[in-house]
């Protein structure tokens, strides 16, 4: 029988409470252990971004995160975003066709949101700089790039 | 091998572990991949304790906590000189959990940062040992580390004299085909105590000897960067990985020493 | 140092649907009771906008609004068989299936409105907002929605169509290659611009100019996102891509997503492309099918940037620094061509 | 940055439909943006087993012994499988096409010929668990000379790298160890041409590197079936395997898909729904087997690379006579789709350009190395690249626009193509001439006239009245039926369409009807066949007849 912790965490706002596994990273956790299946598993090597998530508020690579270390703290995933409205980012995602697959998107999200939460007027630039830890295959990443734009200078209808 | 995870409150009872062959837990990013891939150390520690976190500038002189992220270096003024190196070390999620302290332990061809700490002439602090050793004697063989590390001193650059350089394929984020750093401490427009580090130009990161020398005693203008540049890959051993060829870094470093010479000159 | 730039130029075409043909597609479509309609395949989304492009197809077909039409795949227990997602075949072999398929639910809707209507059903026309109307006189009409109802609950019928395509599988003379590889082709030039930095062998592409002939566009934001992100592969291809750095040895090889190259955000290059549309005569709506042959004209075209600006032919991909920095030093540095 | 050129072609298009030609959004855009869009591994399942295989560390090696005993007293291990439980132990994709001779064990258990090749497979109740008891599973290896380039493999006395194809090279229609092309005499015109353009070209292997990895979910369902939730790209192709390499009938199966993490034709190779099913099967509880990215990256198969040879014979006006291919396919250990490849690749040749001699001996080569299969642009991506690297090659020589060349020899409708079928539907004229505008290249008076529409058909319609024919590289032993394979009958004229060729549409009000007369010939499509003469599959063992599912009625084509 494997040793287990338990964790005491908020996930998009609301209270919770699991079993963390020994050396269960926090992808595993929020996936099996808690359910929330928008994190998504790309590498487990902390090569792609599609596990991005906030912890605290600052994006992290939940494939690297060990589960427990979340306990007491606040985690973000893009399954939180829509409560309960959607947020603009994802409304310029689907007007710009920002999205082909999908896999890498909710990472992408994550990423875009934490981004404007704190620069909320971003160059093009800094735009590149804050999803270059998330991994497209399907795009070329240029309508990513527009939508996040558009949602920074206000073109996309919230 | 599946690992366990001890968790302390302090850095002695960390240092503890690791003395009997635990390996630490910092920000993640290099063990916790070995913990997914089933390749990490049976028994992992890690600490709670917040001193890991500090950064302290007294005067010129500078201490970062063995748990500082690069975000943290990042996000504060009085460490600017540094921000071009620690903006180049993964993507903005390594850079908010990859801490300072991981860096010097980091594999080819990833440990830009400690490229710099090196090129500065930091000052390792032991946790539970007296006194600081320097970051030459850690990073000569990173296998062999003797303990846990607690911070990591130097003295700030004067203005001018600390360059970074860092060459990746993929732009914004991709792994080093190589990064080089200097100090260039002058006296009266002449370089003294030249210090030149390397970035996966070896197991991990090098003095540029070659560089210093044609560099000392030296004033910074093209004639001197010209030759810095031609001895640069002397002494050398880069490997060969998939992103470059040993070859191709020994072509390519003296072209990129000088260019980062240029930009100091610049300044 | 100094960087050089150049221009490239390539034109490919390329066949649309599994070569030789015997490759199947079904779909079957089917009404609820309020006269929506499901569209059930075995096909694969794998992010082209199959469940898309099909839902248009169908919707047209129909003679309904898009919003009527959901396309539900894949679940072998009630998806038809389909060959699957691959060889450019999805939109061209599946669109056709659901065009059948969709005709055959449309004309049995009609016959249900001209019960109603009481007149004939080859009088009647959909007028794509969810009403049928008899021809030339829009006042004598009725709601899809009541159609459907009627047909399931007065008169008994039930609106659903099946479709298949096939091409039948051709065969392959041994001695001269004699062969029926496809239905048609979709076409595309591209030119690049690139800058090459002769102290690195560096090569950076700065833009793009396409011209891509799909057949029609049946939705031209799915195309752009084929042709945009294919082009992006294109180049990756070009310059950065390899399971095996040092092919045919089998050392090195990439494990992570550091070591496997694509280009990242920064290392975009403005595409500025131009669709054309000559409708495939076999195609859906004349549709083909963009998907698979929008990254093939950019590996040839940086290969021939490259040595438009240089004079250094690269005939080995990917086009890396060193492979560009080796061919320098072999010629005595940089030999601009200027060929475009 | 994009425009649509609505003035090309536009009277065989009507543009005035409801919903084809809308920008409409994509039906599952909400889901992705909500990351609630089903990818197969989003599924839960309770006492979900983790499955992972154990793999050879050698390019090429005789198993003499694999010993589990150890593994299977793991922390967390259920079972752990080896060949032997596998009911069908060797597949070629193709098998559901008749196409190929079974080649591909599912667990080695005599050789491996691939660093990487999976030996069995642990199943254990968590990743953690299955990776520790991996590498307990140990294997008692006779290590073997490996090849690792094609033009190595197919020299006399290489190491063989599989014992059914003859010098590393598969057989083509049971009859050639390549795919001949043949179309007119190219050394007579290499003979009388002003110049010769000569090229080799070497297309790099690539990783189709979808965010998400392979997988499937496999679990019984109720009724004594199996569900298998699956990233496949070709439901029914990994249906068949699996009902195939299980000897379980295809209706015992459930398979669920559809919502694919980015596949790029990695994902058709049907590898990890049998082990899958086979491992809920023998545990009676949900399985789950997928890659990580290191075997994503190294185990998954690429597209594999190809080398070209190039030979051109050019006129000083810059019309080539001729073009000669001989092309080489890095198959890896296995066939998967390299012999498919490799048919579609030689009936695209020569590229779009109507050359009235044309040649291409294409070999498709094995070597100790990870399978190919298909990737984005399946055998023509690395022959395009090869072609239009030398027609730059033409334009230097002969000094001429590389564009200009482009229109002077590209193909126009109603030309007779290399592989015996007519030309239409192009548009590669006005593709180039379009970019040249964009560019500002100004191009001659000619070029600017040419169009795909004109020009075309009449003497370059022709079949050649020769051509030339060898029975190089012929081999005896082996039998085919007939897939791809030509019939008696002669070339194709025009045929008939399917019924569904030509879609009717709801007539809009005040809109034409839809465009052109369902009559129009195809001359792309050969003439309908009489059911070809099916022979009984009477080598392929029975254990591959039990359950599997025939995408073709053609026979088999095998080893006598």
């Amino acid at each position: 029988m494997m040793a287990k912790t338990p964790v005491n965490f908020t996930l998009n706002g609301n209270d919770r409470a699991a079993f963390a596994e020994d050396g269960q990273n926090l992808l595993e956790f929020l996936r099996r252990g808690v359910g929330d299946m928008s994190p998504k598993y790309g590498c487990g090597q902390g090569t792609c971004g599609a596990c991005t998530v906030l912890v605290d508020g600052e994006t992290h690579l939940s494939c690297l995160v060990l589960a427990e270390t979340v306990d007491g703290k606040e985690v973000r995933t893009a399954s939180g975003l829509s409560s309960p409205a959607l947020d603009p980012l994802q409304t310029a995602f689907m007007e710009h066709f920002a999205a082909q697959c999908g896999y890498c998107t909710p990472g992408m999200l994550v990423s875009a949101r934490a981004l404007l939460d704190r620069n909320p007027r971003p160059s093009r630039e800094e735009v590149i700089e804050a999803i270059s830890g998330n991994l497209c295959r399907c795009t070329g990443y240029e309508p990513i790039i527009q939508a996040i734009l558009a949602v920074a200078e206000g073109r996309a209808r919230a | 091998m599946t690992s366990t995870v001890l968790t302390v409150a302090t850095m002695g009872e960390a240092a503890r572990a690791v003395a009997q062959g635990a390996t630490f837990f910092g920000g993640g990013t290099i063990v916790m991949r070995d913990v997914n891939a089933g390749t990490a150390a049976a028994s992992i520690v890690r600490t709670t304790d917040p001193s890991l976190k500090d950064i302290r500038i007294s005067g010129d002189t500078v201490t970062l906590g063995a748990g500082v992220t690069m975000a943290s270096v990042l996000a504060n003024r009085d460490l600017e000189f540094l921000h071009p190196v620690a903006r180049l070390v993964g993507g903005p999620q390594i850079r908010n959990m990859g801490t300072v302290g991981g860096n010097l332990f980091a594999p080819h061809p990833y440990g830009d940062f400690a490229v710099a700490l090196l090129a500065l002439g930091a000052r390792v602090v032991m946790a539970g040992q007296g006194g600081a050793r320097p970051i030459d004697d850690l990073l000569r063989d990173r296998s062999r580390s003797p303990g846990l590390v607690a911070a990591i001193e130097f003295a700030r650059p004067r203005p001018g004299t600390f360059g970074f350089l860092k060459v990746s394929r993929i732009k914004p984020k991709g792994v080093s085909v190589l990064s080089v750093s200097a100090l260039l401490p002058r006296e009266g427009g002449r370089i003294r105590g030249a210090r030149v580090a390397w970035g996966a130009m070896g197991a991990g990161p090098q003095r540029g000897s070659s560089a210093e020398r044609a560099l000392e005693g030296q004033s910074l203008n093209a004639e001197t960067i010209g030759r810095a540049a031609a001895t640069a890959a002397e002494g050398l051993n880069p490997a060969t990985d998939a992103i470059a060829t040993d070859w191709y870094r020994r072509e390519v470093a003296g072209v990129h020493l000088k260019r980062m010479l240029e930009q100091m000159e610049r300044g | 140092m100094a960087t050089h730039r150049g221009r490239g130029f390539a034109a490919i075409n390329y066949p649309i649907g599994m070569n030789l043909g015997g490759d199947p597609s079904q779909a079957l479509v089917h009404s609820n009771p309020d006269g929506k309609f499901t569209v059930a395949l075995s096909a694969i989304d794998l992010g082209q906008g199959m469940k898309s492009v099909t839902r248009q197809i169908a919707a047209e077909t129909l003679g309904v609004p898009i919003e009527d039409v959901y396309v539900d795949t894949a679940d072998s227990d009630t998806g038809p068989h389909d060959m699957g997602s691959f060889a450019s075949r999805g939109t061209h072999r599946m669109g056709n299936a659901v065009i059948q398929a969709s005709n055959e639910a449309r004309s049995v809707m009609l016959e249900a409105a001209a019960e109603e209507l009481e007149v004939d059903a080859a009088d009647l026309v959909t007028d794509g907002k969810g009403n049928i109307h008899v021809k030339g006189a829009p006042s004598r009409s009725i709601t899809t929605m009541a159609a459907a109802q009627a047909a399931q609950f007065k008169q008994g019928r039930t609106i659903a169509g099946r479709g298949i395509f096939l091409i039948p599988l051709s065969e392959v003379d041994p001695d001269t290659g004699e062969m029926t590889p496809v239905s048609c082709f979709a076409h595309a030039a591209m030119l690049v611009d690139v800058e090459v930095d002769d102290e690195t062998g560096e090569v950076a592409v700065i833009d793009m100019q396409s011209a891509y002939e799909v057949g029609r566009a049946l939705n031209p934001k799915l195309v752009e996102q084929q042709l945009r992100g294919g082009a992006w592969m294109g180049m990756s291809h070009a310059i950065w891509e390899t399971t095996e750095p040092y092919y045919p040895s089998r050392e090195h090889g990439p494990e992570d997503f550091n070591s496997y190259l694509m280009p990242g955000p920064g290392d975009l290059a403005p595409h500025h492309i131009s669709v054309l549309e000559r409708p495939a005569p076999d195609g859906p709506y004349g549709g083909k099918g963009p998907g698979e042959m929008c990254a093939n004209p950019v590996l040839p075209a940086v290969v021939n940037a490259v040595y438009d600006a240089i004079g250094v032919r690269i005939d080995d991909l990917p086009v890396t620094p060193e492979k560009v920095l080796r061919g320098l030093k072999a010629q005595g540095g940089a030999k601009p061509r200027r060929m475009l | 940055m994009i425009e649509f050129r609505k003035e090309f072609f536009a009277d065989e298009r009507d543009d005035d439909l409801n919903e084809i030609g809308k920008p409409t959004r994509r039906q599952d855009i909400l889901g992705h943006v909500t990351g609630r869009s089903p990818f197969f591994d989003d599924h839960q399942f309770d006492g979900l087993l983790h499955l992972r295989c154990v793999r050879s560390p050698h390019h090429h090696a005789r198993i003499r012994r694999v010993d589990t005993s150890q593994a299977e007293k793991m922390p967390g291990v259920v079972r752990v499988l080896t060949g032997k439980d596998v009911p069908t132990n060797l597949n070629t994709l193709l098998s559901l096409l008749d196409f190929g001779i079974d080649d591909e064990p599912i667990l080695s258990d005599k050789k491996v010929a691939y660093r990487g090749e999976p030996v069995a497979a642990v199943i254990a109740a968590t990743e953690a668990q299955a990776r520790a008891a991996v590498k307990a599973v140990r294997v008692d290896w006779e290590v073997l000379p490996h090849v690792l380039d094609v033009e190595e493999a197919i020299k006399p006395g290489a190491p063989k790298v599989l014992d059914i194809y003859p010098n590393n090279k598969f057989i083509y229609h049971g009859k050639y160890d390549h795919q001949k092309l043949r179309f007119g005499d190219v050394e007579a015109a290499f003979a009388s041409a002003d110049h010769i353009v000569e090229g080799r070209y070497q297309m790099s292997p690539i990783e189709q590197a979808p965010i998400e990895t392979c997988g499937a979910i496999a679990a019984p369902e109720q009724n004594d079936r199996y569900v298998c939730y699956t990233s496949t790209q070709a439901l029914f192709f990994s249906l068949g395997t699996a009902a195939k390499v299980l000897q379980t009938p295809s209706s015992k199966l459930h398979f669920v898909g559809g919502t694919v993490g980015g596949g790029f034709g990695g994902k058709v190779d049907s590898i990890h729904e049998p082990l899958a099913i086979l491992g809920a099967m023998l545990t009676g509880r949900p399985v789950k087997y997928a890659w990580d990215r290191e075997e994503e990256m190294q185990v998954g198969a690429p597209r594999g690379a190809e080398r070209w040879y190039i030979k051109d014979a050019v006129n000083r006006d810059g019309r080539i006579t001729a073009r000669k291919f001989i092309g080489y396919f890095d198959s890896g250990a296995y066939t998967r789709l390299s012999s498919y490849a490799i048919i579609k690749g030689v009936g695209h040749l020569p590229g779009p350009y109507t050359i009235p001699n044309v040649y291409a001996d294409v070999y498709c080569v094995y070597t100790n190395r990870t399978p190919a299969t298909a990737m984005r642009g399946f055998g023509i991506t690395g022959v395009d690249f090869a072609i239009e690297t030398h027609m730059d090659k033409v334009a230097e020589t002969v000094g001429l626009n590389p564009i200009e060349l482009r229109i002077l020899n590209s193909y126009r409708d109603g030309d007779m193509k290399a592989h015996r079928r007519e030309a239409k539907n192009c548009a590669l004229v006005e593709c180039c001439q379009v970019v040249a505008e964009k560019a500002g290249i100004t191009l001659s008076a000619e070029a600017r006239a040419a169009t795909s529409l004109t020009g075309g058909g009449g003497e370059r319609a022709r079949i050649p009245n020769y051509t030339a024919t060898d029975q190089n590289g012929r081999v005896e032993g082996f039998d085919t039926g007939s897939y791809a394979r030509k019939s008696g009958s002669g070339p194709a004229a025009a045929t008939a369409q399917p019924s569904t060729a030509q879609p009717a549409r709801a007539p809009q009000p005040g809109s034409q009807p839809a465009s052109r007369p369902a009559s129009a010939s195809r001359p792309e499509q050969a003439p309908p066949r009489a059911d070809p003469p099916a022979k009984p599959p009477e080598s392929r063992p029975a254990a591959s007849r039990s359950g599997a599912m025939r995408f073709s009625s053609l026979s088999g084509f095998r080893r006598r």
